[in-house]
């Protein structure tokens, strides 16, 4: 037990320390940045914005990198959130009951993953192409639902879902957070994530050994569909109403650089979705720290790429093998001594 | 007739709206309105304009996304023959290469925003934050620009946080957080000035979860005139916005026919009205009117 | 026929195909004027395109394109209203720095074992920040050079014109031919594209091919950015957004394998014309909506892939029969 | 003794440390020109570590090489090949979708005019593979042809490159009796121009046909270089092993003819179009069928359609009467087949993936994701494995990618036998095996047909076939054309049918 958790910390040290660094910097920038005060049942601050605001990413990277670990990727998730959340909004305007709201937006999302997984599982279409096909249409989708306007919602509970709170944390924490747990504990503790990798791994070799690798594939675009979906409801529950035109503008992109960061390879195989987590907790650290610090927008995207370039580098293969050089080169000493004897 | 429009995309509720009315004045003049969509690219837009010449319209609107690079097909489209009218924003092309343009003037309608806000804080300090449209759009630069030249040489109003919140609700309400965090609480903050009314729905919400009130603690002042700022209006969460027409199909196909039929040359700049909506105007009749154009 | 071809073959089939039922339905498309367009309004996406499929070739990925040509033109429009320098000058310039981007994205990718999709973009947030720094408004450019550059094209029969840069995408992809598939450094990008571990025992200089194919690649987006500015005569930091999906469509619409190691230059040409031909069409047709417009282009996208993979796939089964 | 001048190659004191394990310590090697210089050891033993320490694959840890007397420093294969270092590594490397041609060619393409001149390249590639008696479209992917085919231009290549020295990692592994012969011509011609020439196999006669002196590996040290002629073959087995083996194969006699019982599983008209023409096949329980043909024949395309890695397209599979359903690898495991793939780096191992998760891959797969085993159960099994099969690795957790590749194919059989199947095909199972395990194996064979398994084996060797099979199918252009049964299983008989089979054939 005590192995797993020092695995557990192995594997994410790089990002947590990524994280405590960013942090650091940005209450440098910003001094009240750690303060934390209960207000309207909930914590409120800086902090608790961090882990708000980037619930949307949150959501989309652990779909994405269930996706990404099976070798493929998924562009089509922004569009799959704007389409869910003009579903929700026009099921819910059209005096449907929350429940039933809820179930056929995330049926929606669902589908979606699946039209993504036939694509690429059984049409054999590769996936960044398979995947555009919805990015562009999927947009068209939403709109065609909310026929271009800001659909705008007052239903109580939906709006719950975007700005209530619950144990003190905000909603859509509460389901990040938790989602989160249920993906990671259903991978990790039965063998789908051992499957899921020998997939991303060498597809035709798991096929051989009895791996039902296309029944993984299309499940794992479901998931990403799943999560879009709940994405999709938070973004739109947030502002209470559907902007299918912007609602996931660009997220697959910040979804995707949140798994990298969390050190999941694009060419698939080792995948953790708590250090897509902690990358996309990363990546709305950056965001929110540029928006306190007060610079000019601007420079928006050149401290962004500058931010991330450092810590890929930090994180790259190449580094870490120098960290363990560096570490090997004093601990080897003591060995050759021994050998010696 | 036949018209060709080019409507740089669907990003807003207003350019939906925008899209819609032009529709509907196309339909009740009786002109064939074959319409593209750029999807925010000004390649796409180029590439319609070249395909309506080479299609032969009568005529072409164009929306254009930016006021640079237009010279070319314009020249093309005179040489074609085939009037061009420019809608909601205007180019910088030498005036000839098109008919007219039916636009709002951007810097004016962030003039008046301001000068709202000047008259109503009536020499109280104020600081104020603005929400910026999407970074380099014209829309954004202009209407920073006519806000800052209401408010210059009044001291007592000061712009201490600015940011971009790319016109839409998410980004709106996520920087107006910020916002309040850094300038504590929002007990710093006065006014909000928001580049559209969209990101000024979204800062709403962003005070009240901070458990301020909006259009009190916090005046709101945006531009657009959407219907979704009325009703905000209405329940005085929002205090000024500065209407965008529309409707500028209606007196560019005007201007149009006049052109066409009796060779009358319109003025080179239709300029629609700037007006401002206040708590007072009555919001909800307002709102009722604007719902169904499709915003 | 060699099986190496066949995609090639079926999209250029596809393409035909669809140009026909075009003009079925709207006969002005056959005009020269279209063809001129469909050359011109795509030459910057083309000579872009062209740096991409070397890329996608050598199993990378290059999503900065969009954010250098906005750069470039940004650069260029900034540097001919504030300096006196002569446009020939600033291109040269401009390619300079281009092309060190993109040999500085190839270095990290190489040397730091970074995956290109992640290099590239922080490439794109750099060089789209790198343009908001120098100007957020759009420039127009004036320069009398310019003026003699456009007036450069040739009127085709029908009122069509074959312009400068509608050439020069020609050109470019001449010459991308012939380096795919008639120098080492070529084949050395199809064998990247094949395995670098393999191709690293077969003694391909890997450094070498990853730093020249991302300066290549800079390079066209350079070009293409001086393109673009040309076509528009202004620089703009916020043109040119996701040009790189577009381009990426492109190759791989023209039978090029995201996976890298296989596909054609020529097939990217008829990528980027099957692509400028659905937005005729739609602009031809006038009657969609913005969304019905973007959900066309999908599933038209969608269409040309299934019917390549329909069309390879018959072919195979009858090869294999014959 | 040879004086130190006249080696083209030495190497001295060549370290090779990867994370977990020190592959190399201390190795001297050294090659004389016009010597064919063996290099054996268990799988692990670090061979293939040796040679890519000495063509700059592998940066080394330690030790000086000196070629023609002069120390270098090759960083990578560029430089080395520039040095005149030739080489073919264990698994074939080459590009499959590059054409053949290209492949020959990389990175030294005639040119014109400063262009790749594709027509000459393609004559000169026609000229370079005739010498192989290869007759094949040099401008067609490389991945349109078998392994075989592709071992053989890998050899070509790397003989045409090599100025001084060629090396040739276990270049035999998949070639027949025919290949071979050939190789050895060239390698007889190259070695007469004074090339130094380093080879690797496992099969130990081809080192005694071939060889001048051998260099033994054992766990990363050099045990010590003799001469082959006055190395008995005994005493060379015994340093490799560090202990004296107690059977060998090939000299295994042909335990008692089995009796051969009912039939227990029945293909009728089994077959696909395009792939292999329909064939009849009985496969009693506890039998070992041996499949020999030559390269192309259509023995791999056997084996994916009884697995349903292909469909069959016609005919009827049933075991105990019962008819099976074989449409898919997933369907066969569940009838309890098996199939360990011959092409191990594309169909075998996953690669990123730890021994232990490999070995228990198909055995999860079978029981379905709900289910999973318990790491305690994993861990047994792999630990079972690792001591049974005798992987050698420094931990089960470590990717197996890194594994030397006889060990990768022992624990792609592993994979296999921990789903305690009823009918196993076993492609080229004993390919770059060494000697130990490759006694092993065949034993580990014997037992499960002991125990009731019925048995596909696929081998070039034929000596092995024998010794193991109650019956050989000979295969012909993808089709079945003789079957020896009982005393008829000899290395004789097997070669006359193909011989015969191939009179037939129209030149
Ligand atoms: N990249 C690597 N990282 C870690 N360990 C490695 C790596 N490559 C090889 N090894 C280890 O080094 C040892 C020697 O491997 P090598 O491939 O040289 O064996 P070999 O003698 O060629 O065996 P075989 O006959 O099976 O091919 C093995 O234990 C292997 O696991
Ligand atoms: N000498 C050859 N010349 C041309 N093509 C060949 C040759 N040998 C094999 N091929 C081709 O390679 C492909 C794969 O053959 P395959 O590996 O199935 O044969 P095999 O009988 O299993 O041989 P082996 O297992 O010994 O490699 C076949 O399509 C065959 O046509
Ligand atoms: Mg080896
Ligand atoms: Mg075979």
């Amino acid at each position: 037990m005590t192995g797993t958790f020092k695995a557990y910390a192995v594997r994410l040290f790089p990002q947590v320390a990524a994280l405590a660094i960013i942090l650091f910097m940005v209450s440098l920038a910003f001094p009240g940045f750690f303060k934390l005060s209960f207000q309207n049942d909930r914590l409120y601050g800086s902090l608790i914005d961090i882990l708000n605001r980037g619930a949307p990413v949150a959501l989309l990277a652990i779909g994405m990198t269930v996706v990404i670990a099976t070798k493929g990727i998924d562009l089509s998730v922004g569009a799959v959130m704007a389409i869910c959340g003009a579903v929700a909004a026009a099921s819910i305007t059209a005096g449907h009951s929350l429940a039933f709201t809820l179930a056929v937006t995330i049926s929606t999302g669902v589908l979606c993953g699946l039209w993504n997984g036939v694509l690429v599982a059984v049409l054999d279409i590769q996936p960044i192409i398979a995947t555009l096909v919805l990015m562009v249409a999927g947009r068209g989708i939403a709109q065609l639902i909310t026929e271009g306007a800001i659909l705008t919602f007052n239903h109580p509970g939906l709006i719950f879902i975007g700005s209530g709170s619950l144990f003190g944390l905000p909603m859509p924490v509460v389901i990040w957070l938790g989602f989160g747990l249920i993906v990671a504990l259903l991978v990790r503790r039965t063998a789908l994530g051992m499957l899921i990798e020998a997939v991303g791994v060498n597809r035709r070799a798991s096929r051989l050994s009895g791996v039902s690798t296309g029944v993984l594939l299309i499940a794992a675009y479901m998931l990403s569909g799943l999560c879009a979906a709940l994405a999709g409801i938070i973004a739109a529950a947030d502002i209470r109403g559907a902007d299918a035109n912007n609602a996931g503008l660009w997220l697959e992109l910040d979804a995707i650089l949140a798994v990298v960061v969390g050190g999941t390879s694009l060419l698939g195989g080792r995948f953790s979705i708590a250090a897509s987590l902690l990358g996309a907790m990363i990546i709305q650290s950056i965001n929110t720290g540029i928006l306190l610090s007060g610079f000019p927008p601007e420079f928006n995207l050149i401290i962004k790429a500058a931010i991330i370039v450092l810590i890929l580098v930090i994180q790259s293969p190449r580094a870490q093998s120098a960290f363990i050089w560096l570490s090997r080169a004093r601990a080897t000493e003591p060995t050759k001594g021994q050998e010696a004897k | 007739m036949t018209v060709g429009f080019s409507q740089i995309g669907s990003e807003s509720g207003w350019r939906a709206a925008e899209t819609t009315l032009t529709k509907q004045q196309a339909e009740k003049r009786g002109i064939d309105l074959k319409f593209a969509d750029a999807q925010q690219k000004q390649e796409n837009q180029i590439k319609a304009l070249r395909s309506f010449i080479a299609q032969g319209v009568d005529a072409i609107l164009v929306a254009p996304v930016v006021a640079t690079g237009w010279d070319e097909v314009l020249q093309e489209a005179k040489d074609a023959n085939i009037p061009v009218v420019l809608l909601d924003r205007t180019i910088d092309a030498p005036k000839e290469l098109y008919l007219t343009a039916v636009t709002s003037d951007l810097v004016h309608e962030g003039n008046v925003a301001g000068k709202w806000l000047v008259d109503t804080v009536a020499g109280k300090p104020c600081n104020v934050v603005e929400l910026q449209g999407t970074t380099g759009s014209s829309p954004a630069i202009d209407r920073k620009k006519g806000f800052e030249e209401a408010l210059a040489g009044k001291d007592n109003l000061k712009i201490v946080r600015s940011q971009t919140g790319d016109f839409t609700r998410t980004k709106g309400k996520e920087v107006m957080e910020s916002f309040l965090k850094a300038e504590d609480g929002g007990k710093n903050i006065c006014a909000v000035y928001a580049h559209n009314d969209d990101m000024a729905v979204g800062a709403i919400q962003a005070i009240k979860e901070a458990g301020l009130k909006p259009g009190t603690d916090i005046l709101v002042v945006s531009i657009d005139a959407v219907p979704d700022i009325f009703q905000a209006m209405a329940a005085g969460e929002a205090n000024a916005t500065v209407e965008l027409t529309p409707n500028m199909a209606g007196p560019a196909f005007d201007a149009l026919d006049a052109f066409i039929k009796d060779g009358k040359e319109p003025p080179k700049w239709i300029q629609t009205e700037s007006k401002l909506y206040t708590q007072a105007d009555d919001p909800m009749k307002v709102y009722e009117e604007k719902k169904g154009l499709g915003y | 026929m060699n099986p190496r071809y066949l995609p090639l073959t079926a999209t250029v089939a596809i393409f035909l195909i669809a140009y026909a039922v075009c003009i079925a339905q709207y006969p002005n498309m056959l005009s020269t004027r279209v063809i001129g367009n469909l050359l011109t309004d795509n030459a910057f996406l083309g000579i872009a395109a062209v740096g991409m499929t070397f890329v996608i070739l050598s199993g990378g990925i290059d999503l900065s394109i969009g954010a250098v040509i906005a750069f470039t033109g940004v650069f260029l429009a900034v540097l001919l209203q504030s300096t006196a320098i002569h446009p020939l000058v600033a291109f040269a310039l401009a390619l300079i720095i281009t092309t060190a981007f993109g040999a500085i994205m190839g270095a990290i990718i190489h040397h730091l074992e970074m995956p290109p999709f992640i290099v590239t973009l922080a490439g794109m947030f750099l060089a789209r920040g790198m343009a908001f720094v120098l100007s957020i408004d759009s420039i127009p450019i004036k320069h009398p050079f310019y003026t003699t550059l456009k007036s450069f094209y040739y009127v085709l029969p029908g009122g069509g014109r074959l312009t400068l840069i509608g050439g020069l995408m020609l050109v470019v992809f001449l010459v991308g031919i012939l380096i795919a598939h008639r120098t080492r450094f070529g084949a050395d990008v199809y064998a990247l594209g094949g395995g670098t571990a393999t191709a690293r025992l077969m003694g391909v200089p890997i450094g070498r091919t990853t730093i020249l194919i991302y300066a290549l690649s800079g390079f066209l987006a350079g070009l293409s950015g001086i393109v673009f500015s040309l076509y528009t005569s202004a620089g703009y930091s916020l043109a040119t957004v996701g040009v790189e999906l577009d381009a990426i469509a492109a190759v791989v619409i023209g039978g090029t394998l995201l996976t890298g190691g296989s596909g054609f230059v020529a097939g990217t040409l008829i990528g980027i014309l099957i692509q400028g031909l659905i937005q005729t069409y739609i602009t031809f047709d006038g009657s969609l909506s913005s969304w019905w417009t973007k959900i066309l282009i999908g599933l038209l996208l969608f269409a040309f892939i299934l019917l390549q993979k329909a069309l390879i796939l018959l072919s195979d089964r009858k090869r294999r029969h014959a | 003794m040879q004086s130190v001048s006249s080696y083209v190659l030495s190497a001295t004191g060549i370290d090779k440390i990867f994370p977990g394990a020190r592959a190399l310590n201390g190795v001297d090697f050294s090659l004389a020109r016009g010597e064919v210089h063996a290099l054996l050891g268990e799988n692990g033993a670090g061979k293939s570590t040796l040679i890519k320490c000495l063509t700059g694959a592998y940066r080394r840890d330690g030790g000086r090489i000196l070629l023609d007397g002069v120390e270098v420093d090759p960083h990578n294969t560029l430089e080395a090949q520039k040095l005149g270092i030739g080489t073919v590594y264990q698994e074939v490397n080459l590009l499959a979708n590059l054409t053949v041609a290209e492949n020959l060619f990389l990175g030294r393409q005639p040119r014109r005019f400063g262009l790749v001149d594709a027509r000459a390249m393609n004559k000169q590639a026609r000229a370079l593979l005739s010498e192989y008696d290869l007759d094949i479209d040099v401008t067609a992917e490389l991945s349109a042809f078998s392994v075989a085919v592709q071992q053989v231009i890998a050899i070509a290549r790397a003989v045409d490159l090599s100025g001084k020295v060629l090396i040739l990692d276990e270049p035999t592994a998949s070639l027949d009796t025919h290949e071979v012969a050939m190789l050895f011509r060239i390698v007889r011609r190259l070695k007469e121009r004074g090339l130094g020439i380093i080879f690797i196999t496992h099969f130990l006669e081809q080192v005694y046909e071939i060889s001048d002196r051998i260099t033994v590996l054992r766990n990363g040290q050099l045990v010590g270089t003799r001469e082959t002629a006055a190395l008995p073959r005994r005493e060379l087995i015994a340093m490799m092993l560090g202990r004296e083996l107690v059977q060998e194969v090939g000299e295994a006699k042909h335990s008692e003819t089995k009796e051969r019982g009912e039939a227990r599983f029945r293909f009728r008209s089994f077959g696909r179009k395009g792939h292999i023409q329909p064939f009849d096949l009985d496969v009693a329980s506890g039998e070992v069928v041996g499949i020999a043909g030559l390269l192309g024949s259509g023995r791999t395309e056997t084996a994916e359609i009884l697995f349903g890695a292909e469909r069959a397209d016609s005919g009827t599979a049933q075991a105990d009467g019962r008819t099976l359903d074989l449409s898919s690898p997933r369907a066969a495991i569940r009838e309890k087949f098996g199939f360990c793939p011959e092409d191990r780096k594309v169909d075998g191992i996953v690669g990123d993936l730890s021994v232990r998760e490999n070995i228990v891959l198909a055995l999860q797969a079978r029981r379905g994701w709900a289910r999973p085993i318990s790491r305690s159960e994993q861990d047994r099994l792999a630990d079972h494995y690792i001591k049974a099969l005798d992987i050698r690795t420094s931990d089960r957790e470590k990717p197996i990618r890194l594994l030397s590749g006889g060990n990768q194919q022992k624990a792609i059989l592993a994979r296999w036998l921990a789903t305690n199947p009823e009918f196993l095909i076993l492609d080229e199972p004993t390919r770059g095996i060494d000697v130990g395990a490759h006694a092993e194996i065949i034993r580990l064979i014997e037992t499960l047909c002991e125990n009731g398994m019925s048995l596909i084996v696929i081998s070039s060797e034929l000596e092995e076939l024998v010794a193991y099979s109650s019956r050989v199918l000979v295969l012909r252009d993808r089709a079945h054309v003789a079957e020896l049964t009982g005393e008829e299983v000899t290395t004789n008989a097997i070669i006359e049918a193909i011989a015969s089979a191939h009179e037939g054939r129209p030149a």
